[in-house]
Formats: structure tokens, C-alpha cells, sequence
């Protein structure tokens, strides 16, 4: 690893824990602002910054209402209980919340990066190495994906434990059982569209989907596989335990499950990485099922629409159009999966597994199946 | 590249521990793991040997020995479980009905 | 050993949902629901977006509900004599009749004016207690304390701030209906002494 | 010495402190803890030596599936007994020895045995990528990965067998 390599991987990492990060933020107050809208209400609007010395306040639609969760979680006083094990409650958030922005790291958020041609003053550091845009483009993309989620496991089960709380006892169960079924089906849906692009490197995924299908259909997953995308999309809302999936930290039942002795940044930890992994979530959706980056027409030189019209672009606004195209595609994820949450009324716990066991998975197998014989016939 | 008799001798000491493990420690679940660190351990040395023979039988290897694990350890844990369950104790030294 | 467990009947219900097998697939319903609330979200949005208000909800310190009623009656006011002064002559009738013990009135005596020496130095309504009944209203026997349709400018961050005194109370916009004409009487007769 | 020799050293490291702290901690959580973090440090290491495909599946089958059922079983099943009180058995000196005969012995044989018996890069090296490894594999190796199956399928039989035996003891 050369220093340019190691200077864009720096790049990358910042950037991508940016986004995370600042995902995780405002989506605290999307949350919120979209279940006000959504119900005819208004929505947090007090939260304000002062310009110092000034009595200017900018309220700005109540945008700081995160930043003051954010300040108010850390300096409120860390409540420690008697905890059963000290060791296993410290790693819980860390658990949590860790796998998650790792997650990230095989994401493409964008196509190729020609840092010579952005930069011409710097093309001779980099002597016209380009780079995909992302963090690690390994090729066992999704399999990476599924790896980390799984420890996310082990972190809620690991925080319920060792509290010393039947509710969070009882979250830390309910998460462990739902976490892995869904999982399951999770794996499932995504083997369909492993065999269509016939790859598990996410980054290949992602340029397979450009271009069209039919002349008209942008070529993405969604168009092969639309019954998976719909399990995938069911499946990850349950991964990220929200509400029709909630059960694991059931506020009615369970006070807040698993993370019910948390309190101060511990707790916020829990929230913040609830809240990343819902970008994750739709980050994921959009990689696999959505194009990634890819807008409909759109190449690395610029958009040739179907009449034979091209817009030539520049390299620079070709990547930050597939930065915004990325980010605009997964906050509309992030958005559906909020309406989702103020929509659906909650699963029982009993009827949660029989969901995923005698409903979701079949299904899962039989679109795997369906796909893996209409390609085969394709083939021969 | 790193050294392969280090990571031989890293697998054969993982190996001893969980063999030692096994042998010493009295709760069943804590057995049951530390096979799994001595199946950890022959993982590790195949995908040593198949580094060094550039090989792939060795990784495979280790593909049919995950299957084993997860299979031994589905039948593993329940029949923890029902012994708990009858004498409400992981202890190895309460199991010795057999003892005749 | 066990007790045989009684068999479980399921309860029917009088207003039981009637289902068919496609409502109780629950697959279109999902999509439905989404489907209303999704709408109602974009209408909000559009509404927000092209500057019109997208919600039945009032910003409430800064936004007056609309919808008052006519005759909401929900602030006090001191009426006044053509000078100013305030008619009130601190007999703490209203003090004693309100029901919530919200009216605090400090009495004094001012020798300037013979004809109504007493007035009072202080006059407060706790309105974080205010039932707003206005039994103070018709136990005064000098028309000095009224309410009117407005509503007290209360939220606050603050208890203190929603005790209001004399002059908040005397700081009213005058209506035709509230200023009323005092009549002016001839100065007491010299020689009586005004009683303290 | 690279960055990555140095990685593979710590992961090492890592990985042999786990197992140690396995035979020591108390708790079977703490156990279960110390075996996470010895299969982390382990895939790693493969990661480090580029079986990309190994250290994935390493992660995701054991810390993510086997471990995540030792773990809810540890949590499910709380029992305080003396092996808790006390860890080891009687056969903590003769299993010390034993263990460090057998490391000492497989530590010799492999000193003595030296450089391996086949050359590096004899044959072609093969690709640990995860397209040509899985084509490979399903290749040579298809019966053996469906006999798997069938293992899995036994597997699944009898563990539902004996909760249903166990059941059935319990009235």
C-alpha cells in the first residue's frame, strides 16, 4: 500500500463515516418530522442555535433537535446498575454499534474515482491509478455483509444478559431468535440476485446494473427480482428491529428490551447505531436492488438517452452526481422504512417467528428456485 | 508471507489448550467450547498446509468442517440442555449414572 | 397429576372484524395502509413545500387557535377611570369568591383623591391557577375587573411569568364596550374624614 | 517486516491470549467471550493471508451462527452449580501435562519434520477469490459437499429426536 492508495482509503473512510454518522443524526429528526407530517401534525420545532452575541436564532424546521439528543444523552448522568457481568455490559454497545459502520466499508457509494483527472495538479502522485469508490472492494461482498450482521447479534444478546433484568433478559432472547431467522431469509433472497448477476462483489453488482433491460427498464435488481426485493426489504426491517418487528425492545412490553439498564451515551449508542443501521439497511437495498449509484442512462462520460442524445459531463460531475445519486437513493430508503414504522401495527412475538419461518422462508426458497431454473433454461 | 511454523505451532498450541479444556474444566457448555477451539485449531493448520501446497484441499477441508461444527453443535446443545434439565446442574462431575 | 387445562373459547366479540380471505392474506392490506399514509404524507409535504400550512395543529405560543369559541372569555382586565386610574376600590370581593384563590390585592389609602381614597397598591391573578369561572367578574360591585376574548400571552419557561399585576391587567386595548363612561361626582364635602 | 506480517503476528497473539483465558475465566459467558475473540483474531489472521473466503465463513458460521447459539444457550440456561465455584476437575494436573506433552511433541515433529514436502507454487497457486474457489469446489468436490447435506439433515433429525425424547421423559 502506497501513499496515494492509503491517502484515498483515508478519504473514503472519512467519508463514509461522515455519511454514517450524519445519517444516524438527522434521521432522529426525520423520524420525527415525517410522523408529524404524516399525521397532520407539526413536529419538533423548538431546538434552536443562538449565533453567540446575536439574538438571531436559527430554528431551521427544528434541525437541531438531534444535535441536542445528541448533547443531552452525553450529559445525562451515566446510571450503571448492578450489572451481572461488568465485562459483557461494557461490550454491548460497542458490539452494536461497530459491525454496523463495518458494514459500510464493502458499499460502493460510487463509481470509479480518477483522483489525476479531478485533480491535475496531483495527477503525477497518483500516475493515473483509479480507484472504485469504496472503502474495500473485496470480492466476498455480501458474505461480509452477513458476517458482521451476525455479531450485531451477539452485542444485543450480550447487553440483555448481563444486565440483570428479566425485560432485558427477555430482549436479549427475542433478539437473539428473531435476529437469526431473519438473517436467514435475508441470505435467501439475496442468493437470487447473486446467481442473476452471478457475483457476490457488491461493486460488480453495481456496474452489472447499469444500462437498461427491454430498451426502457433501468437494468436494475428490482426488475429481475422484484419478489425479492420485497422479502429483502421485509427481512431488513426486521434485522434493525423496527416497528412492525420491534418485539426486542417492545417499549409496551419490555420497557426498551436489551437495552433497558443502558442509560446516557451507552443508550444513545444503542439508538445511533439503530439509526445507522437503517441507512445501512437502505444502502444495502439500494446496492443490490436499486442500480447503487447508477441513475437510468447515465455512464461514466455522461447520459446517453435512448434517442441517440448524449450530455457529455466531466468526470468530476459525473462522480458527484453518483455521490448525490447514492445518497438521495438511500435516504428515500431510509424514508419508506420510516413510513413502514408509522404505518404498520406490530407483529405478536409468536406470530413474528411463524412469519419468517412458515411464510417469508418458503417464499425465499421458491423465488431462489423459480430464478435458478429460469436461468438454467436462459442458459441452455 | 508470514512464517508457516509459527502459524503450525500457533494451531498445535490452540489444539492443547482445547484438549487441556476438555479435560480439566467441569461445566459441559465450557467443554463443548473449547472443542470447538481444538476444530478452530485444525482449521487453522489446514489453511496453513493448503497455503503451503497451494493447494485447495485444505480449504475445502475446512468448508466440511464448519458443516461438522454447526451439525455437532445442533446436536450438542440440546442434549446439554435435557442433562440440565435433569439434574439442573452443568456440572461434568453430578453426570455419573453410567458409573454402574 | 396436572389439572386438565380447560379448552380455550375464543370470545366472540360484538363488533368482531368481518374478513375476507384476501383481507386476512394481510399482503394488499400492507400495501394500503402504506398507500394512505404515504398520500397523506406527500399532500402534507406538497402543502409544507408551496407554502401553505400542512397541519391541523397550531404552533401554539405563536399561532392563536382559530377556532375559539364566541363566547371564550380568557383573560382579566382592570377597568379604568377617564384618568387612568384603575376603578377598582380593593373591597377583595373577588379575592374572597374565587374559587381557585387566585386574586391577591394589597389595599392603600390615597389622600388624593377624597372620593375614592381607597385603591389597590397591588393587584395580581396567578393564572397558572385561573379557572377563568369568572365568579370575580359578577362579585364585583364596581365593574372594576372584566375578561375579555383575548387569551393571556402565558408560555413561558417560567412560573413567575404568569402572575400578572396591576399594570398588565390595566394595559388592555380599550373597546367601546370596556371603556366605560365613569360618571363624574362632585368631590366629597370637606370636613368628613375619608375613613383609612 | 510489512505491516501485514505484523498484523498476522497480533492477530496471533490475540488469538492464543483467548485460548488461554478460555481455560481460565469463570463464567461460561466469559468462556464464550474469550472463544469470540479467539475465532476473530483467527479469521484475521486468513484474512491477513489473503483466504478472503475462509475468514468470511469463519465469521459468519461460527461467531455468527455457532456462537450466537452458545451464547443464547448460555443466557437460557442460567444454572448456578459448583462447577462454577470450582472450575477444574481432578484431572487438572494430569490434563495440564498432557496438553503441554502434546503440544511439545507436535512442536518437535514439526521442527524435525522442516521444510515441507512439497515445494510453495508447485502447482499453480490457487485463487482464494470467491468465484473461482466456489467454481472449484463445486467442481472436484460436489459429492462431498452434498454428503453435508445429508450430515446437516441427520443432524437436524436427531437434535429434534432428543428434545422430543427429553420432552416426553418430563410427563
Amino acid at each position: 500500500m502506497n501513499a496515494p492508495d492509503f491517502a484515498i482509503s483515508l478519504v473514503y473512510i472519512a467519508y463514509a463515516l461522515a455519511v454514517l454518522l450524519t445519517f444516524g443524526a438527522i434521521l432522529t429528526w426525520v423520524e420525527r418530522k415525517q410522523a408529524a407530517i404524516m399525521s397532520d401534525r407539526i413536529g419538533a420545532n423548538r431546538a434552536y442555535v443562538r449565533i453567540p452575541f446575536t439574538q438571531v436564532k436559527l430554528i431551521w424546521l427544528g434541525l437541531f433537535h438531534g444535535m441536542a439528543d445528541g448533547l443531552k444523552l452525553l450529559l445525562k448522568e451515566d446510571f450503571k446498575p448492578l450489572a451481572y457481568d461488568k465485562l459483557a455490559y461494557a461490550l454491548g454497545p460497542w458490539l452494536a454499534i461497530v459491525p454496523v459502520l463495518l458494514v459500510f466499508a464493502v458499499v460502493p457509494f460510487g463509481g470509479t474515482l480518477d483522483p489525476g483527472r479531478l485533480f491535475p495538479s496531483l495527477a503525477e502522485w497518483f500516475g493515473g491509478r483509479t480507484y472504485p469508490m469504496q472503502i474495500a472492494p473485496i470480492d466476498a461482498g455480501i458474505l461480509i455483509v452477513f458476517a458482521f450482521s451476525g455479531i450485531t447479534i451477539i452485542g444485543a444478546m450480550l447487553a440483555g444478559w448481563s444486565s440483570a433484568n428479566k425485560f432485558s433478559l427477555l430482549g436479549a432472547l427475542r433478539a437473539g431468535s428473531q435476529l437469526i431467522s431473519y438473517e436467514l431469509v435475508m441470505g435467501l433472497t439475496v442468493l437470487g440476485i447473486v446467481l442473476i448477476f452471478g457475483t457476490v462483489n457488491l461493486g460488480t453488482i453495481v456496474e452489472r446494473q447499469s444500462g437498461t433491460v427491454l430498451g426502457f427498464l433501468p437494468a436494475w435488481g428490482i426488475v429481475y427480482q422484484p419478489f425479492a426485493a420485497v422479502l429483502f426489504l421485509i427481512a431488513g426491517i426486521a434485522e434493525n428491529k423496527r416497528i412492525p418487528f420491534d418485539l426486542p425492545e417492545a417499549e409496551s412490553e419490555l420497557i426498551s428490551g436489551y437495552f433497558t439498564e443502558y442509560s446516557a451515551m451507552k443508550q444513545g449508542v444503542f439508538m445511533l447505531s439503530e439509526f445507522i443501521e437503517i441507512a445501512v439497511i437502505g444502502a444495502l437495498f439500494v446496492t443490490l436492488f436499486f442500480g447503487g449509484y447508477n441513475l437510468p442512462w447515465m455512464n461514466d462520460t455522461g447520459f446517453v438517452f435512448p434517442g441517440g442524445h448524449a450530455v457529455p459531463l466531466s468526470h468530476g460531475w459525473v462522480v458527484v452526481l453518483q455521490l448525490l445519486t447514492f445518497l438521495g437513493k438511500v435516504f428515500l430508503l431510509c424514508s419508506f422504512q420510516i413510513l413502514v414504522r408509522w404505518t404498520l401495527p406490530r407483529f405478536r412475538w409468536d406470530q413474528l417467528l411463524r412469519f419468517a419461518w412458515k411464510f417469508l422462508l418458503p417464499l425465499a426458497i421458491a423465488n431462489l428456485v423459480v430464478t435458478a431454473v429460469a436461468l438454467w433454461v436462459q442458459q441452455a | 508471507m508470514a512464517d508457516t511454523q509459527l502459524l503450525l505451532g500457533l494451531s498445535f498450541v490452540l489444539f492443547a489448550l482445547g484438549l487441556v479444556g476438555v479435560m480439566v474444566r467441569r461445566n459441559a457448555l465450557v467443554m463443548l467450547m473449547c472443542m470447538e477451539l481444538m476444530l478452530n485449531a485444525v482449521i487453522l493448520a489446514l489453511v496453513t498446509f493448503s497455503l503451503e501446497t497451494a493447494t485447495l484441499s485444505g480449504a475445502v477441508l475446512v468448508f466440511l468442517i464448519f458443516v461438522v461444527a454447526a451439525a455437532e453443535i445442533a446436536i450438542a446443545i440440546p442434549i446439554v440442555l435435557l442433562l440440565s434439565r435433569q439434574r439442573s446442574s452443568l456440572d461434568v462431575e453430578g453426570y455419573d449414572r453410567l458409573q454402574g | 397429576m396436572t389439572t386438565p387445562r380447560k379448552p380455550h373459547v375464543r370470545r366472540q366479540y360484538w363488533n368482531e372484524p368481518t374478513m375476507g380471505w384476501w383481507e386476512r392474506s394481510y399482503l394488499l392490506e400492507v400495501a394500503r395502509g402504506l398507500a394512505i399514509t404515504g398520500g397523506v404524507f406527500l399532500r402534507n409535504m406538497g402543502k409544507w413545500m408551496t407554502g401553505r400550512k400542512g397541519a391541523l395543529t397550531a404552533y401554539y405560543p405563536e399561532e392563536i387557535r382559530a377556532d375559539y369559541a364566541a363566547g371564550n372569555r380568557g383573560k382579566h382586565i382592570l377597568t379604568q377611570r377617564p384618568d387612568g386610574r384603575p376603578q377598582c376600590v380593593a373591597c377583595n370581593m373577588c379575592a374572597t369568591v374565587c374559587p381557585a384563590q387566585v386574586i391577591e390585592i394589597d389595599a392603600a389609602f390615597d389622600p388624593d383623591d377624597p372620593a375614592h381614597p381607597k385603591y389597590p397598591s397591588r393587584f395580581e391573578i396567578d393564572y397558572s391557577r385561573c379557572v377563568f369561572c369568572g365568579f370575580c367578574v359578577e362579585a364585583c360591585p364596581e365593574d372594576a375587573i372584566r375578561m375579555v376574548k383575548e387569551t393571556p400571552d402565558l408560555p413561558g419557561f417560567d412560573r413567575d411569568r404568569m402572575w400578572l399585576g396591576k399594570e398588565e391587567l390595566l394595559n388592555w386595548q380599550p373597546h367601546a364596550d370596556v371603556a366605560k363612561p365613569y360618571p363624574v361626582r362632585p368631590a366629597a364635602e370637606p370636613g368628613r374624614s375619608p375613613d383609612a | 517486516m510489512t505491516i501485514d506480517q505484523l498484523l498476522v503476528y497480533f492477530f496471533g497473539a490475540c488469538a492464543l491470549l483467548g485460548g488461554v483465558l478460555m481455560l481460565v475465566a469463570r463464567h461460561p459467558m466469559r468462556v464464550a467471550l474469550a472463544l469470540i475473540s479467539c475465532m476473530l483474531s483467527l479469521a484475521g489472521i486468513y484474512a491477513m493471508l489473503g483466504v478472503h473466503v475462509v475468514a468470511v465463513f469463519q465469521v459468519l458460521i461460527y461467531v455468527g451462527a455457532v456462537m450466537v447459539f452458545m451464547v443464547y444457550v448460555i443466557m437460557l440456561l442460567d444454572v448456578r452449580d459448583p462447577s462454577f465455584v470450582r472450575r477444574y476437575s481432578r484431572m487438572l494436573l494430569p490434563g495440564v501435562v498432557l496438553g503441554a506433552l502434546l503440544a511439545g511433541a507436535l512442536g518437535i515433529s514439526a521442527i524435525r519434520l522442516g521444510a515441507p514436502a512439497i515445494q510453495p507454487g508447485a502447482g499453480a497457486a490457487p485463487s482464494y477469490l470467491v468465484q473461482p474457489f466456489s467454481v472449484e469446489f463445486l467442481r472436484e468436490y460436489w459429492l462431498h459437499f452434498e454428503l453435508t447435506s445429508v450430515l446437516l439433515v441427520a443432524a437436524v433429525v436427531a437434535a429434534i429426536a432428543i428434545i422430543r425424547s427429553g420432552r416426553r421423559s418430563d410427563g
